[in-house]
Parts: structure tokens; C-alpha cells; sequence
């Protein structure tokens, strides 16, 4: 493949990534106004929503440092537009295109957004939102352990292979790994990891007066905010789409692309399921919880996975 | 024989322009000598009339007048919507005096010291004063209660039949 | 019935009691030497059990009025108002609040509203209006108060 | 019309400001705006807690003098184009509350620009309601 | 080791209609201290009043707040009654209880969601703000306005109740009944909320003493203190209904009197249609005599003060008011004192201080960087709300 192709396969799948993550949060509004007995907004909502930050004013506070204010959030979108990029490349064309660790790459780049995000928070030296950056470290900190447990455990039961289209073909061929008791658990890690990755209760306490002040947002504006909206819809693709991936061997071809899709939809209605059915958790709360629980889970994960690998056992 | 508070409602006319003040500040705003005069008004200068336009105008019933056609205007059922005002063929009831907000005199507690109160002292017109009143009663002054006098041209109703032109 | 309250009352406090006005059989207004206030108002308020409601602080141009307001809500809920006439060049009175604690915020604003000095109140600060805005001695609540 | 304006007039988000001397009926009403009989998200319409975010300011009751300082620093940091809607007779005229003796000299719209003007004591949330969509309707004219 | 912080609670927002400043003092999760500061929204109406005719006031004191919109009126004219001995028709009488209330019963269906919305039960605060709409179009069909009915007038009331409007409210008292079934099924069974609300932020009865405190939060300390009963005015001498008293003062308590009330309430408005004479709605006075008068009204947070003095002109020299929160609010010291902070929304939410504050409000670190908040008021919101989810898995719901 040459480099043109790639440069114009890379936009496109962003751009269709932005679109229907778009969409996802518009069902995930939708179906918090319908628990309220509400009717929600319209369908194009989101869009609107983005096109008109896209035409205000963009403000920088006298305190903020210009340059890290304006950049951490087109840093955010970098990182998730070349996620999904290779992700998508992957699924797409599991044998062919991709290198070796790409695996690694989308780790990394996974974090960058929420990176941005505290940039952002810091850079604008609003003390809410600092202390809006600060919760989100934490929460990284805490959701980055489990997480990478996670991906070794597929790592174990995958045998080492570090390239996404390789565990895709894996899967497709060998089963996927979530049919194993350590997989299964790893997908409960996954979901707890996704819910945290996108900023949703009840780990939104980066974010916590989404309804009162905008927490790390508050003092973003105009095209900086919609930019961050927009790396937010995308993620809300991306990531369950990266554990559909690791986990449920991506979508496959054929009878396997209305299945694929079927569990994306799983995965998201989850999410909806936890956001719309939780109190949010205090930050300290939501530390113990992914560095106790949800560790524990994730080794007890890769425990098995050894022990399957070792013993032969698929269903371990 | 004490003094007493004396208004001349003749030359009481500058109704625009109030310089005068008042110092019973219960009400802000107040002009207690509003009220005096509008006493004064329906005492001496209200013709009586058999039909009273006045109170036949009034929308609320807020005029009411008794068997000598002596008017009273009850302040909590007035608008001050001045239609009595417009009503009435002789124009007695003045512009200044009918009004929603009702002022208050408590005929300040120094006229009983013999000093001159705010009203008198601030009356650019001198229309208001505090004089010793000679008993009895120079002509056109009527005592109002017992400490203030009216100087005015008073219509006294006659018995004499109108003659025919 | 109400008569016989005000008896009592005349019997138990009526060194302080200066004259009694009984408006109805709900309304009571007891003109009281200020210095008597804290005794009068306790007596009402613990041996009677009756409720403290609230105090009126009244410009009446020539002296200043407290007038305390409790509910004898055990005994037919008429309520009592103790008159306290202040002079008006130095306003100034016991207060309550040490013995009644519900008076405590309502003297505050009385003293900040309207001027008058409450004698061993516990915690004089202002209650409603801030200090940015209003200079000490302008006492909003006074009829010569012009805005 | 531009795609800018008419994006805004699809998703206006609104930050609620209260400038002081209320009874709050009127912000009452405005969150009886989103409850489920009126639900204004239908119309895009979202309550924002950051000024930053805000498309236009809903300002209700009278400026007082220790909030001037305050309402003009928020019109100062909302992002323009940004729309203020006066909501009820304090915020439009200060209605009665005009000759409080807390009450700021300067009415609201002349301490900062208003866009319109939604009278009512309180206005109901229809009226509040219909005052957004013709503002946003003049807007595309 | 001591973790003292102070959680300042207010002083100002969109939902507050008094704003107030709490500063809880904290020690690691228990309150040791609380000073209150309020006056943010002090607007002088007292002073505004003097301005006024009598005929004018009603308006201006209804919008001393939208909640008890009716309330202050009906105070107020009970006053200058008072003041000026002047009579009142049966048939108005009767009317002024029907408006008072209703607006008892969609304050208290106000006070039921907001309080679910602090317990983490947003669907209870959706449901009652939903069932509060039935109540604001009986109360735009019968006085023309949702909120501010304007129909108090010294000597009567403003407008008549026509016979088509009691058949709408008989028609539309049903859903709220139904309602306050399921509610008072939800509250009073619902083992979370027993341990949740039971023994939290109590008040004795020598504590409400002590601050004069009224309405419901001193009725849910066995103190039954209602002014509708002890001091009858309006209708409620002539209709039959029961005070609400329950003797436990805690939170669970006060709930319990809100939703009790609302049935008391209802029957109330039903014999008063049933037994509201025909006749004059006003006997429309002419003057107001000089004198002094009070009046007192059972607002939904309780007794509603006001004192007027008249010197026979048309505008009150006096006007003095006292809002029920004023003397309620000051008790949240002694309730809130030694509970932890987890239930601080929610004792004063017991309150019913008109909702404000709670909504923001920043904790700061004693020491260290004093501006630092390190926890907000959604995170108190927050804290109630996970305690209420803990109690439901320990329970299994
Ligand atoms: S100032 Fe004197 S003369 Fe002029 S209107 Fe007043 S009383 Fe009459
Ligand atoms: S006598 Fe006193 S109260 Fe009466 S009008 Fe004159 S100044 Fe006013
Ligand atoms: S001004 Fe007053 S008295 Fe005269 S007509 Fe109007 S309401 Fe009646
Ligand atoms: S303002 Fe004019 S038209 Fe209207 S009622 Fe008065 S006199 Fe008649
Ligand atoms: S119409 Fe004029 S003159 Fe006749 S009674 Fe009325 S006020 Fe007097
Ligand atoms: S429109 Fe209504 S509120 Fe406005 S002035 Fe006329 S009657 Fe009064
Ligand atoms: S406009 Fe009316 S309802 Fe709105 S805040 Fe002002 S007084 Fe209250
Ligand atoms: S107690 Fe609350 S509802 Fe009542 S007047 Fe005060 S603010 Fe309004």
C-alpha cells in the first residue's frame, strides 16, 4: 500500500468514526431521556452541537498557558483518530496491512487522550479544573493497571502476538478468547476500563459537575470544547471497538459483520446500562476500586490464562 | 389662644412645583398638607351638589358623601383613577390632592411647643403658616378641628331662588 | 380566658408591666420596661412553655419600639407582644439571645436593620447586609433612611 | 442564512444565571423546563454548568448591588456570539423590585446587552420556551 | 490525628431562592461546627412595603418567594385585618384555605423530589415533579397564574371559584391521590429509606423549643405546633382534618409528616368544596383604622409571621415579616452537629430551606493551599447518594 492511499484511508476512517460516534452518544442521550420519561433530542443532535462550537469564539483565559491550551486537545484527537485508524485497518484486513506491535502503539495512544485532557485542565489555571486534571490522573493511574492486565491476558492466551490483525486472525480462526473463564473476566475488566476511558458515571468524577460547572472542560470554549467533544464521541467508537478486537476476535467478513456490530452494540449498551444505573464514586472510591477489585479480577485473569496455557485447557 | 397651623388655599396654587416638605416620614414621600387639604377641600369649597357626579363617577365606590353632602373618600377602595375628578362640574376636587397615595399629617407633636413645623417653614408660597388666630374667626377662616385654619373664599349655599335670565 | 393568662402574668412579672392592651381574644400587647424584658419574655417562654417568635423593631420617629412576639400556643395560640419603648437618641436594650436562642439571629438584624443595641448579645455581627456596600451607622430600616 | 447560525439555533446551550433579588419562582420554571412535561433537550436545548459552554445566558431576577460586579465578569466570559435572555419582570425591568434599597442603580440591560426580553411574572415555561425560539428564529432571518 | 476542614455550602444558586452561606466544620467525616451567613439575596421588602398602598402589598410580599406565593398574602391580609377589625365572608374564607392548600401540596411534592434527587433516587424526583404539574393547572385554572395566584385582598379574596372549577379539582384529585399512595408506600416501607433517614439529624423537642422552630420540622418532633390549629384563621376552624405529629425528629420523621400532610391536605380542599357557602367574596373595606395587627399563616415550612401597623392612611408604616426558614434554618446547627457528612444534604434538606445551596458547594483544606477545593457540592450530593446505593445491596434491592 502506498503512503496516498494510506493518508486518504486514514481521514476517511476517521471521519467515519467521528460520525458514528456522534451517533453513539446521541442513543446514549436518547436513552437517559427515555428512563426520565423524556422524549430526547433529535437524531442530528449531536452534530449541531459540534458544528455550532466549531463557530464561537474561542476563549483563553489572561492565567492559561495559550500554547498547552490550545494544542492538549488536538493531541486528544490525534491520538484517537490514529487508534481508530489502526484499528479499523486491522479489522478491515486482519493478514495483511498492520505491523508488528501495533498492539503497543494503540495502548499508548489510547492514553493520550485522557492525557490531553489533563493538560487541558492544568493549562487553563482555573482551580476547578485543575483539580478536575488531578482527578483525572488519578483515575488514570487506576484504570491504566487493570487495563494493561487485560492485554496480557490476551497476550498469554494469544502467545505473544503483538499485532492486532494477528489476534483478530487468531481468533477468527481459534475461537475468541472471551469463550474462556479468563477472558470472560478480562471482558469485565474491559467494560470497567471502557466506562472510565470515557468519562462515564460512575467514573466521571473528573467531570463531576458535568451538570454545574464542566469540571475539566470549564473553561474550554468554541472549537477547543468541540474538539474534545468530538475525540469524546470517537472514543466512545474506538474503545469498545479495541476490546471487541482483543476479546471477541474483531468482525470478521460476511455473516460476521451484522455480529461484529451486534457486539459493539453489547458492549455500548452496557456502558448506557452502568451510567444510567450508578451514583458516580468518589475519586478516592473509584482508585480502590480499579487498584482492588478490578485488579484483583485482572490477575486472577491472567492467573488462569497461564494455567490454561500451561495445562492446555481452552476453557480456563 | 395658641397657634395654629393656617393654609390660604388661594394662594396655594403652585401645585407643580412642590418645594414643601413635610416631617412625618412614615411614608416616604410624604406631604402631609395634601391631606389637610383635601379636608379643606370637602369641608369649604365642594358645592354639595344634589347629584353628585363626583361619587356617581367613581368606579370603586371610594366617594361616599353623608346626609349634609359632606364627601369622604375611603383611601383603601380609591385607584386614583381621578375620574370624580373629571366628573365634577366645578373642578373642586384638585388634580394634586386626589391621588392613589395618601399622605398622612399627624399635625407634628412641636405645633403644641408653639414652634412652626417643616410645612410651614419650607412653603415657598407662604400659603402655609403658623399664626396666632384672633377668636373670633376673621372672615373667610374656618377652624378645622381644633388647631388648623383655612383661609379661603367660602361658598355657602342660598336659599334665594336662581334668577331667571 | 385570655384575661386570666394576663393575670398570671401581672402576678408572676408584673413589676416590669406598664400597661396591657388586650386587642382580642388572640392578641395581647403588654408595655414592658425594657429592663425587664429577659425576665418578662423567660417567664413566658420557659414557665409558660410559649413559643418565641419573632421581634419588631418600629421608627416611631420620636423613640424606637421592640416589640417581642411569642405564641402561647399550649394555652389557645394567642400571641403576646411585649412592647419595649427605646429612646430614640441611644436605642438600646437587653437582650435575649443568652436565655432564648431563637432571638439570637433577629436581634442581629435588628441591630444592623435598624440601629438599636442589644446588651449581651453573644455574637454581634452583621446578619444581612454587607459591609462593602453599607457603612456603619446607616441603618436601612429607619425612617429617615434615604436611599 | 450561514451553517454557524443555524448550528447554534439547533443546539443552543444554556447557562441559568440568577442575578441576585429573586423570588426564584422564575428559575423554578426554568428547570420545569426540563422535567418531562416540557423537556426542552428536545429542541437541543441543555443546561450547562460552565459559562464557558454557554449559547445564552437565562437571567432572572434583579441585579443587586453585590452582584453587579459578578453578572458582568459572567457576560464578560461566555464565548460570543452569546444571546442573553432576560426571564421575567425582575430581570426585564426590575419590575418591583426596583426601589429596594439593594437594588443595583443600573438595570440589567444596560449593564450588559440583552437579546431579549421574556416578561412574566413568572413566565410560564411555554412562554420561556417560545421567547428561546424566536429568538433563535429572528436570528436566521 | 484531627482532619479539620471547613465545607462552605452556598452562598449562591440558580435553584436558591434565600441564598445562604453554611460553613460546616468538619472533622474527618463528622460535622463539629456550623456558621450560617445569610442576607445574599436580602432585597429590603419590609422597607419596600412602606412604599406600597395595602392594596398593593399582596404582590409585592408574594414574591418574597415562588413557593409560598400564597402564604405571605394571606398573612399579610390576616394583618391588616387584624389592624383594621375588619370582617371577611365566609365564602372567602373558605377560598383562601383551598389556595393555601394547594400550594401546600405542590410544595410538598417539590420537597419529596428534591429530596429523592439528594437520596440518589432520581426517578422519585421526576415522578413527583411530574405529579406537581396535575396541582400547577388546578392552581392556573382556578386563580389564572401557576405560581403567584394574586387572590388575597384585605376584606376577601380576588377572584371566585366557579362551579366548573370544583368539578375540575374533583377531577383532577384523583391522580394525585394515587400518587401519594405510591409515595407514601415508597417512604414508609422502604427499608433503605429507614436506615438511611431513621435516627439521622434528630431534634428534640426542647431543641425546637429552644429556636422556635415551626412547621414540620417541629411537628416531626412531637411538638404539634400548627397555627391552622391553635390560632384558627380562614377555613380550617370550620373543616375537618388532623394535625401530623410524629415524636422521633429525626429526617425519617419529617418525611414522614410531609407525606402524611399531603392526605390532610387533600381532604382539607375537599371539604372545603363541599362546604364553601355561596355569598360575597369580598367585603370590600374602606379604610384600615390606625393600629397594629398580626396575622399568621401555616405555610408549608410552617408559620408565617407578619405585623403591620396602619395610621389610618392607605400605606402600612410598618410592615414586618418573618418567613418560616428564618427561624427553621438556625436549627441545622443543632441537628447537623455530630451526624457525618454523608447525611449533611439531606438533614438540611429535611429543613425544606427552599433547595439552594446544596448544589454548590466547595470543600476547603484547613491547611495547605487555602484555595484548594478538594470536594464539591455535588460531591456531598454524591456521598449521600452512595450511601443510599450501599444500603440498597445490603439490602438486596
Ligand atoms: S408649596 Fe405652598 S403654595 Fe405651593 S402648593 Fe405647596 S402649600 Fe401650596
Ligand atoms: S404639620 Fe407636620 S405632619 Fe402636618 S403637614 Fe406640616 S410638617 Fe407635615
Ligand atoms: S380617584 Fe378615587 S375617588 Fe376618585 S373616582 Fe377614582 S377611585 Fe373614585
Ligand atoms: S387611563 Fe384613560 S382610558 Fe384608561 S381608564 Fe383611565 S381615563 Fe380611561
Ligand atoms: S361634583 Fe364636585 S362639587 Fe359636586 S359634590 Fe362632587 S366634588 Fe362636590
Ligand atoms: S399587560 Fe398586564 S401586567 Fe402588563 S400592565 Fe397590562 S395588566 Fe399590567
Ligand atoms: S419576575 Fe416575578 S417570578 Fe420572576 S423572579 Fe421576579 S418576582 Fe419572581
Ligand atoms: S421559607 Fe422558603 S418557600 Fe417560604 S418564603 Fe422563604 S424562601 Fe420562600
Amino acid at each position: 500500500m502506498n503512503i496516498l492511499v494510506l493518508v486518504v484511508l486514514f481521514f476517511v476512517i476517521s471521519a467515519g468514526t467521528a460520525v458514528v460516534g456522534l451517533l453513539t452518544t446521541w442513543i446514549d442521550r436518547k436513552v437517559t431521556a427515555r428512563v426520565q420519561y423524556r422524549l430526547g433530542p433529535p437524531w442530528f443532535q449531536p452534530f449541531a452541537d459540534v458544528v455550532k462550537l466549531l463557530g464561537k469564539e474561542t476563549i483563553v483565559p489572561h492565567a492559561a498557558s495559550k500554547a498547552a491550551f490550545l494544542i492538549s486537545p488536538l493531541i486528544g484527537l490525534a491520538g484517537v483518530s490514529l487508534v481508530s485508524f489502526i484499528i479499523w485497518l486491522a479489522i478491515f484486513d486482519p493478514t495483511g496491512s498492520g505491523f508488528i506491535g501495533d498492539l503497543i502503539v494503540v495502548i499508548y495512544l489510547l492514553i493520550l487522550p485522557a492525557l490531553a485532557m489533563i493538560f487541558g485542565g492544568l493549562a487553563s489555571a482555573n482551580p476547578l479544573a485543575s483539580v478536575g486534571a488531578s482527578r483525572e490522573m488519578k483515575l488514570a493511574l487506576a484504570y491504566e493497571l487493570p487495563f494493561i492486565l487485560m492485554i496480557v491476558v490476551v497476550l498469554i492466551k494469544s502467545g505473544g502476538t503483538l499485532s492486532l490483525g494477528g489476534l483478530i486472525s487468531a481468533q477468527q480462526s481459534g475461537g475468541v478468547y472471551v469463550a474462556s473463564i479468563s477472558g470472560l473476566l478480562a471482558l469485565v475488566v474491559a467494560i470497567l476500563c471502557t466506562q472510565a476511558k470515557l468519562g462515564q458515571v460512575p467514573f466521571d468524577a473528573a467531570e463531576a459537575e458535568t451538570e454545574l460547572t464542566g469540571g475539566i472542560l470549564i473553561e474550554y470554549s468554541g472549537t477547543p470544547l468541540a474538539v474534545f467533544k468530538l475525540t469524546r464521541a470517537m472514543l466512545y467508537l474506538t474503545v469498545p471497538m479495541f476490546t471487541v478486537v482483543l476479546l471477541c476476535g474483531g468482525i470478521g467478513s460476511g455473516w460476521g459483520i451484522p455480529l461484529g456490530i451486534l457486539k459493539y452494540v453489547g458492549l455500548l449498551v452496557a456502558v448506557v446500562l452502568i451510567r444510567n444505573t450508578n451514583p458516580r464514586l468518589r475519586i478516592e472510591h473509584a482508585v480502590k476500586f480499579f487498584w482492588g477489585h478490578v485488579t484483583a479480577i485482572a490477575i486472577i485473569a491472567v492467573a488462569l490464562a497461564v494455567l490454561g496455557n500451561r495445562l492446555g485447557i481452552g476453557w480456563l | 389662644m395658641s397657634k395654629k397651623l393656617v393654609i390660604d388655599l388661594d394662594l396655594c396654587r403652585n401645585f407643580d412645583n412642590y418645594e414643601l416638605q413635610c416631617s412625618y416620614n412614615q411614608h416616604p414621600g410624604n406631604q402631609g398638607i395634601l391631606a389637610l387639604r383635601e379636608l379643606a377641600l370637602y369641608e369649604l369649597i365642594c358645592r354639595r351638589c344634589e347629584e353628585r357626579s363626583c361619587v356617581l363617577a367613581c368606579p370603586e365606590d371610594a366617594l361616599e358623601a353623608d346626609d349634609q353632602g359632606l364627601l369622604s373618600r375611603y383611601n383603601l377602595r380609591c385607584i386614583g383613577c381621578k375620574s370624580c375628578q373629571h366628573a365634577c362640574p366645578f373642578g373642586t376636587l384638585l388634580d394634586d390632592v386626589i391621588n392613589l397615595m395618601v399622605s398622612g399629617c399627624d399635625m407634628c407633636p412641636q405645633l403644641k411647643s408653639g414652634q412652626a413645623p417643616l410645612c410651614v417653614t419650607s412653603c415657598t408660597n407662604k400659603a402655609v403658616t403658623f399664626e396666632e388666630i384672633p377668636d373670633p374667626l376673621p372672615e373667610n377662616m374656618f377652624l378645622l378641628g381644633n388647631r388648623f385654619v383655612v383661609r379661603s373664599r367660602h361658598w355657602k349655599k342660598s336659599d334665594e331662588p336662581v334668577p331667571q335670565a | 380566658m385570655i384575661e386570666d393568662i394576663v393575670k398570671e402574668i401581672k402576678k408572676a412579672v408584673g413589676k416590669w408591666i406598664k400597661g396591657v392592651t388586650i386587642k382580642n381574644s388572640q392578641r395581647v400587647y403588654i408595655d414592658i420596661d425594657p429592663a425587664g424584658v429577659r425576665e418578662v419574655a423567660t417567664y413566658l417562654w420557659k414557665d409558660r412553655g410559649a413559643r418565641y417568635s419573632i421581634a419588631t423593631a418600629i421608627d416611631n420617629r420620636t423613640n424606637f419600639e421592640v416589640q417581642h412576639h411569642l405564641s402561647l400556643d399550649r394555652e389557645g395560640g394567642a400571641m403576646v407582644s411585649l412592647r419595649s419603648i427605646l429612646d430614640r437618641d441611644k436605642p438600646s436594650m437587653p437582650s435575649l439571645a443568652p436565655v432564648i436562642k431563637a432571638s439570637d439571629w433577629i436581634e442581629r438584624e435588628m441591630s444592623e436593620l435598624m440601629g438599636i443595641e442589644f446588651v449581651g448579645h453573644p455574637d454581634m455581627r452583621r446578619l444581612l447586609l454587607s459591609s462593602e456596600h453599607w457603612p456603619e451607622g446607616v441603618y436601612p430600616l429607619r425612617k429617615d433612611f434615604k436611599a | 442564512m450561514s451553517l454557524k447560525i443555524k448550528a447554534l439555533t439547533k443546539s443552543p446551550w444554556v447557562y441559568h444565571l440568577c442575578a441576585g433579588g429573586s423570588c426564584n419562582n422564575c428559575d423554578i420554571e426554568i428547570l420545569d423546563c426540563l422535567t418531562p412535561r416540557f423537556d426542552v433537550e428536545r429542541f437541543g436545548v441543555t443546561l450547562i454548568g460552565s459559562v464557558r459552554h454557554a449559547d445564552a445566558l437565562l437571567v432572572s431576577g434583579i441585579v443587586t448591588k453585590k452582584t453587579a460586579p459578578l453578572v458582568k465578569q459572567i457576560w464578560e466570559q461566555a464565548p460570543k456570539p452569546c444571546l442573553v435572555v432576560a426571564i421575567g419582570g425582575c430581570a426585564c425591568s426590575q419590575g418591583m423590585f426596583k426601589d429596594c434599597y439593594t437594588a443595583n442603580p443600573v438595570p440589567l440591560d444596560e449593564l450588559i446587552p440583552v437579546h431579549a426580553y421574556v416578561p412574566g411574572c413568572p413566565p410560564k415555561p411555554e412562554t420561556m420556551i417560545a421567547g428561546i425560539v424566536k429568538l433563535l428564529g429572528s436570528l436566521t432571518k | 490525628m484531627s482532619d479539620r476542614r471547613i465545607i462552605p455550602i452556598g452562598p449562591y444558586h440558580p435553584l436558591q431562592e434565600e441564598p445562604e452561606l453554611f460553613r460546616l466544620e468538619v472533622d474527618g467525616e463528622t460535622v463539629v461546627d456550623l456558621d450560617v451567613e445569610v442576607g445574599w439575596n436580602h432585597r429590603g421588602i419590609e422597607k419596600l412595603c412602606e412604599t406600597k398602598t395595602y392594596d398593593q402589598v399582596p404582590f409585592v410580599v408574594e414574591r418574597i418567594c415562588g413557593i409560598c406565593s400564597t402564604s405571605h398574602p394571606l398573612a399579610y391580609v390576616q394583618a391588616v385585618e387584624d389592624a383594621g377589625n375588619i370582617e371577611v365572608p365566609e365564602r372567602a374564607l373558605y377560598i383562601r384555605t383551598l389556595v393555601a392548600e394547594l400550594e401546600r401540596l405542590h410544595s410538598h411534592l417539590l420537597w419529596v423530589g428534591l429530596a429523592g434527587h439528594f437520596l440518589g433516587y432520581n426517578t422519585v424526583w421526576m415522578w413527583s415533579w411530574k405529579y406537581r404539574e396535575p396541582i400547577l393547572d388546578i392552581c392556573e385554572t382556578v386563580t389564572g397564574n401557576r405560581n403567584h395566584y394574586a387572590m388575597m385582598k384585605v376584606g376577601g379574596v380576588r377572584r371566585d371559584i366557579l362551579p366548573e372549577h370544583v368539578d375540575y379539582i374533583l377531577s383532577r384529585l384523583p391522580e394525585i391521590e394515587k400518587f401519594a399512595d405510591l409515595i407514601k408506600g415508597a417512604v414508609l416501607d422502604d427499608p433503605v429509606l429507614h436506615a438511611r433517614l431513621k435516627g439521622v439529624g434528630v431534634m428534640t423537642a426542647d431543641d425546637i423549643h429552644d429556636y422556635g422552630a415551626v412547621g414540620p420540622t417541629s411537628r416531626a418532633s412531637g411538638v404539634p405546633g400548627d397555627v391552622r390549629r391553635d390560632d384558627p384563621y380562614a377555613a380550617y376552624g370550620l373543616v375537618d382534618w388532623d394535625v401530623i405529629c410524629v415524636p422521633q425528629g429525626d429526617v425519617f420523621a419529617k418525611a414522614v409528616v410531609r407525606v402524611l400532610e399531603m392526605y390532610e391536605t387533600i381532604k382539607i380542599i375537599k371539604g372545603c368544596l363541599e362546604k364553601m357557602p355561596a355569598g360575597e367574596i369580598d367585603s370590600k373595606p374602606k379604610v384600615v383604622a390606625p393600629g397594629e395587627g398580626i396575622g399568621r399563616h401555616e405555610a408549608p415550612r410552617g408559620e408565617v409571621f407578619h405585623y403591620v401597623r396602619s395610621d389610618g392612611t392607605n400605606r402600612p408604616i410598618r410592615h414586618k415579616i418573618r418567613a418560616p426558614t428564618y427561624v427553621n434554618l438556625p436549627t441545622y446547627k443543632t441537628s447537623v452537629i455530630g451526624e457525618s457528612i454523608t447525611d449533611a444534604t439531606i438533614i438540611l434538606a429535611a429543613i425544606d430551606p427552599c433547595y439552594c445551596c446544596t448544589e454548590r458547594m466547595a470543600v476547603y483544606k484547613h491547611k495547605g493551599d487555602p484555595n484548594e477545593p478538594i470536594m464539591t457540592g455535588s460531591d456531598l450530593v454524591r456521598l449521600s447518594q452512595e450511601k443510599t446505593a450501599r444500603l440498597r445491596k445490603e439490602f438486596g434491592l
